[in-house]
């Protein structure tokens, strides 16, 4: 908790002297980290964290999105909404160039849109389902009409969802295979450069780039450096200037945090919005109990859990949103701090048999990203042991956890999903009945079926009265907050390290996602 | 033949070698005194444990480690052996004192020539220029009779024959024109006509050089063959010392006496053949055998053909004693093993009591099989390390059905009659001598009871006195029990003494066969006279 | 001539080998759960059938087994193993630009350990019962007995850490720009750690492999013959003794080498080594068929082609071996 | 029987590895009376450096007592080694003798699959094997037990071919002995020194394999090993050095006391091995 504290203050300090620095400095080279090395760093065919974390340098959206989730002009220098949420028109930025010098029009937009994304990010697709047509009136309008109201709709339009492609390059070919792939073309305000694999990706200013002055950085190192220790050192070392939460144990984080000339922050975060849960099979026994579900939520410390496993950051969470998501609600969630007196009665209530004190012996299957979610998986098992639920831990890769997560063959796992802005976007997958197996990780795949539920989240979609949305939400928050289809382990949080002399580094909700036009270095 | 004594050369004084603690005697040799003159071949005869080799290594200063002399001296022509610092000794080694070894394989530098391994001595002694060294390495080759010096000095050992190495370490040893050679069984891994060739060369050479030569052996043949003077040893002791006529004919030592007895005992063939007409209890027919072997193991690839075989026939009646004689390699063994079952013989065929023991049906030729048995060279190897006597002698009967308690009376039985103590019945294998251990083996084959019994060099790997004893041992049995024998050795003298006909086999073919007596005194065959004259001693034994 | 025939015996066999090698570790990896096109659907969020199907298509995983075997089999051949789906890359070129860190390491640490291993071995043997002996023995039972990634550990924390004298991980210092010599010795310096930690056990095994046999061939006669031959010591051990005992030495160590390929999966994942050994475990995480397939087969390529080596350095250097010529 | 203890007495190197062996097993089995709690258990405050508040080896990250992980550990790690120690020599035995005793293309069939396991490098088989078929115990056995049996093959096969020629083998098959009474009252007996020699050098390489393949995190989830515990401190490797230290220390030990064990059972049973460091 404390951490989190600090981290916060430190956030805010630097935001403060952000302000009192005088006009940003130009010039300078930013040393990053990129891990896992991406497969590639184009971003349209693949939004992996590193791609996405390369690929946004390099391409661009029509917005992006301040921290309370307000769109912000990218690509698109202004929109207008109907009244009737119908009709979306873009109006675009004048003199924006492909880096290969081709002019950027309303048809790159068009055929991204129409054809490429909808290819290429099934999540995407799902959205453009809902759209009736695309136009471009001229050179720099794009209309987008709907069948009916999408009220996330704009959520789209980021770098990561929304990727803008050259048509130029990509109509007509195997988007997946064009060999432009290599070396990627887009708008962004840097230019690939070079991929020195195992080793690093270069980025290189782009001076044509629409935006005057910007970026202010010379160029961008990606260095890819395999293990966490490597990477600690590394900054430590003074070689690279920031790590993203994840490159280095959370512990680490604190001590590198301690430094001299270091900052810590945990924002940039409000666009993706992580939430770590524990996925119970509702369709196996006895966790088709709601009596048993909540009992396990209850037996979770999940203060203790958030330091010691995850070095302090986070916050615990008891519902389907975090404090960062609209429309979140605390008010109408059950409160499951830990208690592990109610939890054991809850157990006993439950009407489930018990042998011996065990009442079940269940599958646990950790998340297999690394040593932290192990501990978190160990923790989890101890506190079932102590209200007689024994666990059998069974470990698998990455491949093995996916195809048995999303083909409902688990007992227990840990699991996080992206919540993404908005709740029509994120979180309605997890719990709608109509969106079950072989949907992905994120999915329904507990096997939660409550039509109320299901009808609310339609309701919320389709529904544009802020106010009306936070009705509907906080029904909802309050019904799945009781039932606990699923059991919240905690927001998570990712703590950005970066050296105090790196400004406007995180401004806005996709956080380090973004463009880096505005990333400048006191020299 | 003695020649009046010279100066001394060497002269060893009260000398004693300590064994390491633990050694089965304190002392290697123990309190010897004994000359060496130039120009003469002084023999130091004596069996196994005698410790000759370890007096010819203190000479060199070459004890292996933690064998030391104890006590006396050692003079080499004024130095003092047994105290010299290592750097003149090592100037003394190869250059007046040389040495030979028995196995000639192993005692060369497999990954160096001929010549290098000439050559090196020559260098190690600072001797002339390379044209200079060269000169004298195709001399020295050329003097010990080996062929085309000039090809062959390039050779690696293991290209040469036998006697060839064993010619290129005199060539080594004589380099440096030591003034003594210290021969350590220079022949003993040496077929009979090589070993003779071998014998001439040194006598040769010594006269030609007036060589002081200190000849290791324990073949009284050999003996008699180069011997000017004789020391017999035994366990570490001088037990007698003189010149090679009157130790050979007039022992004063019983230990010599017993010793000379024994070998003479060989070449006594009095029990003379006896006729045997009853039907044969085996016949070989035709038999043939060829090994197909990958050369060098290494290269998979090229192979040879060894004709181990080639259509050899031969018949032994009832009781009767075969003698199968030849040098290695001449498919001797080969034989054995097929007439035991060991092995199959690519054509031809093996008839016990007139059937073709490979036609029996299965049943006869498990019952037939125990009753031809084989007693083997190596005493050692062939028991089981880890089975007591009892078990060795009884689970074969055991297996073919015997109640155990007969096996045991049985196995019993053969150790009285091979002259052991029930004792033995409980011991291990390693608890015994080698002689006492060829008795177990004798035993082995003879609790089934067998009708013929092949002996394979039963008693090369032992002692003199010991070989006396188990041939004996043997013959008693064969007449006791009316067995047939086909008895397998390298050594012509041995095979007279026990057997009625004899078969000289040379390159897997019968060259000779006939009556023990005719084949010995007069063989036909022209390999077979080679064998006879090579018989080191010969004069001496007739 | 007979070298060549006998080369090329090997090779087929090897060639065999190899094979048998590829549609083994095929069978295995197929006999795993889950395929490249869950795992893909996994990571890219809500998915449907047919992105799946894609997936597979495009990655031929749709096809019948023997189908797929055959035609990976067909391109192995022709040192085509596919596509990484992870990387979107030919796997050769993921391999080609991973060996050179791997075959630098791995020789490194070979070398080292080979010579070490033979000084330390034959002073052993010379000094045999005596204090050098005892200590270096001593010490190869020390380092056999070492888990090597534990060392490596510490090794990070003692060197890199507490002492920082050494840099930690990686090939090379990052993010600067250097002259080729200065990259030389900034690789050098990265080395140091990762060769010495993987070449420890090799260490022991050389040194014991070496100090037995110089104490066997010290006991040959021909040793005797020379020492009769009134040769110098030096000379004796030059020309005798080390000429006969590490021949075997040489050829065995060769045979390792190989396997040493395949080790050093620890080590680099210790030290971040980018070679092949980590590429081999990332891709066996990540389910990456082809990748994964293809760094098993070219470490095992290497046990291969380092057995010929042994027999080769072994037929030149043995003259016994002319037999067959 | 006797005179070999007497032996083995007199072999130092044997002596220290037999005690520290017996050591090791005995806090083994009586893991459950030192540390009668759960090793997973979380005991104390987490990270506590070793020798405070009772905690022997202090406590990692969960606040799990070390010492009791060591304790605990040590069963899994030893039971792993002799399980697939076992196994291996089970079938490595088998292999050898049949194809030593019977050559021809037995021989040659057995021998090619006997190469062709030791060509795969073998700690990358055994990763693939343990991952494919899930980190289990059973997975984790059968895979070191595969990658380990060909140096047995060959050694047992070795032994065979030179038995097979030596005479009282001869002498067994003139007595009309059968092939089996002849391979394993005969041949084998003299053959099983040097495997038992190997064996026992066989499960310390177990347990380094064991180790480092729970240190890649391929290793039963269930159960706590050394090599996981190395692996778990690992990333914490700054802050409690004693997480991935002490673990490690306990594996070196284990291993060493093995090589020691080995070392003196090779003096005493081949002593045509050891000889040439006597004289």
């Amino acid at each position: 908790m404390k951490r989190l504290l600090s981290a916060a203050i430190l956030s805010v300090a630097t935001a403060i002297a952000a302000q009192a620095q005088d006009d940003p400095q130009t010039g300078g080279t930013l040393n990053l980290v990129v891990q896992p090395e991406p497969p590639t760093v184009m971003l349209g065919i693949n939004r992996l964290g590193p791609v996405s974390y390369v690929g946004s340098k390099i391409y661009e959206g029509l917005v992006t999105f301040a921290p309370d989730m307000t769109p912000l002009p990218k690509l698109a220098k202004s929109w207008d909404i109907s009244d009737d949420g119908l009709t979306y028109t873009f109006h675009l930025q004048e003199g924006v160039k492909w880096h290969d010098g081709e002019p950027f029009t309303s048809a790159d937009v068009v055929y991204s849109f129409g054809e490429y994304l909808p290819e290429a990010f099934s999540r995407t697709r799902g959205v453009m389902d809902r759209v009736e047509e695309i136009s471009a009136p001229d050179d720099r309008t794009v209309v987008f009409k709907l069948k009916e109201p999408y009220a996330a709709f704009m959520i789209i339009f980021d770098s990561t969802g929304g990727t803008i492609v050259p048509k130029h390059i990509y109509e007509g070919t195997d988007i997946f295979k064009n060999p432009a792939n290599e070396t990627p073309i887009g708008t962004g305000p840097f230019k690939f450069d070079e991929w020195s694999k195992g080793r690093y990706i270069h980025l290189v200013r782009n001076d044509e780039y629409w935006q005057d002055g910007r970026p202010y950085l010379d160029e961008l190192y990606f260095h890819i450096i395999p293990d966490a220790n490597s990477r600690a050192i590394a900054f430590e070392q003074g070689q690279v200037d920031v790590l993203r939460g994840g490159d280095v144990e959370n512990i680490e984080v604190n001590r590198l945090g301690d430094m001299e000339g270091v900052d810590v922050t945990t924002d940039g975060w409000e666009f993706y919005d992580p939430l770590a849960i524990i996925n119970v099979n509702t369709r196996h026994e006895p966790l088709d109990n709601p009596k048993v579900r909540q009992a396990i939520s209850y037996a979770l410390d999940r203060e203790f859990m958030i330091d010691a496993v995850f070095g302090g950051f986070g916050k615990p969470a008891y519902g389907p949103m975090t404090e960062r998501t609209p429309y979140y609600d605390p008010e109408v969630l059950t409160d499951y701090s830990f208690d592990m007196e109610k939890a054991k009665a809850l157990m006993e209530e439950s009407g489930v048999e018990a042998e011996g004190g065990v009442y079940a012996t269940l599958d646990l299957m950790p998340l297999p990203y690394g040593e932290t979610w192990q501990r978190h998986g160990e923790y989890i098992r101890q506190q079932l042991k102590e209200i007689g639920i024994e666990t059998n831990v069974v470990s698998v890769d990455v491949a093995g956890w996916v195809e048995r997560t999303t083909t409902g063959k688990f007992d227990i796992t840990t699991n996080f999903t992206y919540l993404l802005g908005d709740p029509a976007m994120g979180v309605g997958q997890t719990y709608r009945s109509n969106n079950q197996l072989n949907r992905g990780t994120a999915a329904n795949v507990d096997g939660y079926e409550n039509p109320k539920v299901d009808d609310l989240f339609a309701e919320g979609a389709r529904t544009l009265d802020p106010g009306k949305r936070q009705e509907i939400y906080s029904e909802a928050q309050k019904i799945i907050s009781a039932d606990a289809p699923v059991i919240w382990s905690h927001q998570m949080e990712y703590p950005t390290v970066y050296r105090s002399k790196i400004h406007d580094l995180i401004t806005t909700a996709p956080g380090l996602n973004e463009g880096f036009a505005d990333v400048w270095i006191e020299q | 033949m003695s020649r009046p004594a010279e100066t001394t050369v060497l002269s060893m004084r009260s000398l004693s070698i300590a064994l390491p603690p633990g050694a089965d005697r304190a002392l290697a040799v123990s309190d010897l005194s004994l000359d060496l003159y130039r120009n003469e071949i002084l023999c130091v005869v004596g069996e196994s444990g005698s410790g000759k080799s370890l007096l010819a290594n203190a000479i060199m200063g070459l004890l292996p480690n933690g064998v030391r002399v104890a006590s006396g001296t050692i003079d080499f022509e004024g130095t003092e052996l047994t105290t010299l610092p290592a750097n003149r000794y090592r100037k003394l080694r190869g250059a007046r004192i040389a040495m030979v070894f028995q196995e000639p394989m192993t005692a060369l530098n497999p990954v160096l020539t001929v010549r290098e391994q000439i050559d090196e001595a020559l260098v190690a002694h600072g001797v002339g220029n390379a044209a200079e060294r060269q000169r004298r390495i195709l001399e020295l080759l050329d003097a010990t009779g080996l062929p085309d010096p000039e090809t062959l000095q390039h050779a690696y050992p293991f290209r040469l024959s036998g006697g060839q190495r064993q010619r290129a370490m005199i060539a080594m040893a004589l380099a440096l024109e030591p003034d003594v050679l210290i021969a350590d069984e220079p022949t003993t891994a040496l077929d009979v006509t090589t070993q003779k060739q071998i014998l001439e060369l040194l006598r040769e050479i010594q006269q030609r050089r007036r060589l002081g030569v200190l000849f290791i052996t324990h073949d009284f043949g050999v003996v008699a063959e180069i011997a000017d003077r004789v020391a017999v040893m035994r366990l570490g002791e001088l037990v007698e010392e003189g010149p090679a006529r009157q130790v050979l004919d007039h022992p004063r030592h019983g230990y010599t006496q017993k010793l000379v007895a024994a070998v003479r005992g060989l070449s006594d063939t009095s029990g003379a053949a006896r006729e045997h007409r009853s039907e044969p209890v085996l016949s070989i027919l035709g038999a043939t055998k060829t090994f197909v072997t990958a050369t060098g193991g290494f290269f998979s690839g090229k192979r040879r053909r060894v004709e181990a075989l080639k259509d050899v026939s031969l018949d032994i009646a009832q009781g009767e004693t075969l003698g199968l004689v030849g040098e290695s390699g001449s498919g001797k063994s080969t034989l054995g093993q097929a007439v035991v079952q060991l092995l199959e013989l690519d054509s031809g065929e093996i008839r016990f009591h007139g059937t073709p023991i490979a036609e029996m049906p299965r049943k006869e030729r498990e019952r037939v099989r125990p009753k031809i048995q084989i007693v083997f060279q190596d005493p050692f190897a062939s028991l089981n390390p880890r089975h007591r006597i009892r078990r060795a002698l009884t689970e074969t009967q055991v297996i073919h059905g015997t109640r155990r308690a007969d096996a045991l009376a049985q196995a019993e039985r053969m150790l009285d009659l091979v002259g052991l103590d029930q004792g033995a019945l409980d011991r291990f294998p390693h608890e015994f001598s080698g002689g006492q251990r060829q008795r177990i083996g004798i035993a082995r084959a003879l609790v089934m009871e067998p009708e013929l019994i092949v002996a394979d060099e039963a008693v090369s790997a032992l002692d003199v006195s010991i070989q006396a004893q188990i041939l004996e041992l043997l013959a008693d049995i064969r007449d006791r029990l009316h067995l047939s024998m086909l008895f397998i050795t390298h050594d012509l003298r041995v095979a007279a003494q026990v057997c009625d006909r004899i078969a000289v086999m040379q390159r897997g073919e019968i060259v000779e066969h006939g009556n023990a007596q005719e084949v010995l005194h007069a063989p036909s065959h022209g390999y077979t006279r080679t064998l006879c004259d090579s018989m080191p001693g010969k004069e001496w034994f007739v | 001539m007979a070298q060549v025939r006998f080369l090329l015996i090997r090779l087929v066999k090897a060639i065999m080998v190899l094979l048998a090698v590829t549609v083994l570790s095929f069978g295995l990896i197929r006999a795993a759960p889950g395929d490249p096109a869950t795992v893909m659907a996994g990571e890219q969020g809500a998915v449907d059938p047919e992105f799946l199907e894609r997936v597979r298509e495009r990655y031929g995983l749709d096809r019948p087994i023997h189908e797929q075997l055959f035609t990976y089999v067909a391109g192995v051949a022709m040192l085509d193993f596919g596509d990484s789906y992870q990387h979107n890359r030919p796997v050769m070129e993921l391999i080609a630009e991973r060996l050179p860190a791997t075959l630098l390491l791995t020789l490194t640490a070979f070398a080292l350990a080979l010579i070490g291993g033979l000084l330390m071995g034959v002073t052993a043997a010379r000094h045999v019962g005596k204090w050098p002996d005892a200590l270096i023995t001593v010490a190869a039972l020390l380092f056999f007995a070492l888990p090597l990634f534990w060392v490596g550990l510490m090794a990070i924390l003692l060197f890199s850490v507490q002492l920082g004298w050494l840099p930690a991980f990686g090939m090379s210092t990052i993010g600067v720009n250097m002259s080729p010599i200065e990259r030389a010795l900034d690789v050098a310096k990265h080395l140091i750690l990762p060769a010495s930690t993987l070449g420890l056990l090799y260490l022991a095994t050389y040194t014991r492999m070496t100090r037995a046999s110089v104490l066997e061939v010290m006991d040959l006669e021909f040793v005797r013959t020379a020492r009769a031959k009134g040769l110098g010591e030096r000379r004796i051990w030059r020309r005798h003794i080390l000429k006969n005992a590490l021949l075997p030495i040489i050829t065995l160590a060769s045979l390792q080498a190989g396997h040493l390929v395949g080790g050093a999966v620890l080590t680099e994942t210790v030290f971040s080594w980018p070679g092949i050994g980590r590429l081999a475990f990332d891709a066996l995480l990540q389910r990456d068929y082809n990748l994964l397939l293809a760094t098993f087969i070219i470490a095992s390529a290497f046990v291969v082609f380092f057995n010929l080596v042994a027999d080769l350095i072994y037929s030149l250097a043995d003259p016994r071996i002319e037999v067959a010529s | 029987m006797s005179d070999f203890a007497r032996r083995f007495l007199g072999s130092r190197s044997g002596m220290i590895g037999l005690v520290l062996l017996v050591l090791l097993v005995l806090m083994a089995l009586s893991a459950d009376l030192l540390y009668p709690q759960d090793p997973w258990r979380m005991a104390g405050r987490p990270n506590l450096p070793p020798f405070t508040e009772g905690f022997l080896f202090g406590t990692d990250q969960l606040g799990r007592d070390v010492a009791a992980g060591i304790v605990h550990g040590a069963r899994m790690s030893l039971m792993i080694g002799f399980a697939s120690s076992v196994a291996a020599i089970g079938v490595g035995v088998v292999v050898g003798a049949v194809a030593g005793y019977f050559s021809g293309w037995v021989d040659d069939v057995l021998m090619r699959l006997t190469e062709f396991f030791q060509t795969i490098p073998s700690f990358m088989l055994a990763i693939v094997l343990v991952a494919i078929f899930s980190p289990s115990l059973e997975s984790i056995v059968t895979a070191i037990a595969v990658v380990s049996w060909p140096p047995i093959a060959r050694l047992v096969r070795a032994e065979f071919l030179s038995l097979r020629q030596r005479d009282f083998v001869k002498a067994a098959r003139v007595g009309g002995h059968s092939r089996t009474n002849i391979i394993v009252s005969q041949i084998l007996p003299n053959a099983l020194s040097p495997v038992i020699v190997m064996a026992s050098l066989m499960v310390a390489t177990a347990i380094l394999i064991e180790s480092g393949l729970s240190f890649l995190g391929l290793g039963d989830r269930n159960f706590i090993t050394w090599g996981f515990m190395i692996g778990a401190g690992r990333t914490m490797i700054r802050h409690a050095w004693w997480l991935s230290a002490i673990p490690g220390l306990a594996i070196f030990v284990t291993v060493l006391a093995l090589n020691l064990f080995g070392q003196g059972l090779s003096d005493v049973l081949n002593p045509r091995l050891s000889r040439s460091t006597r004289t």
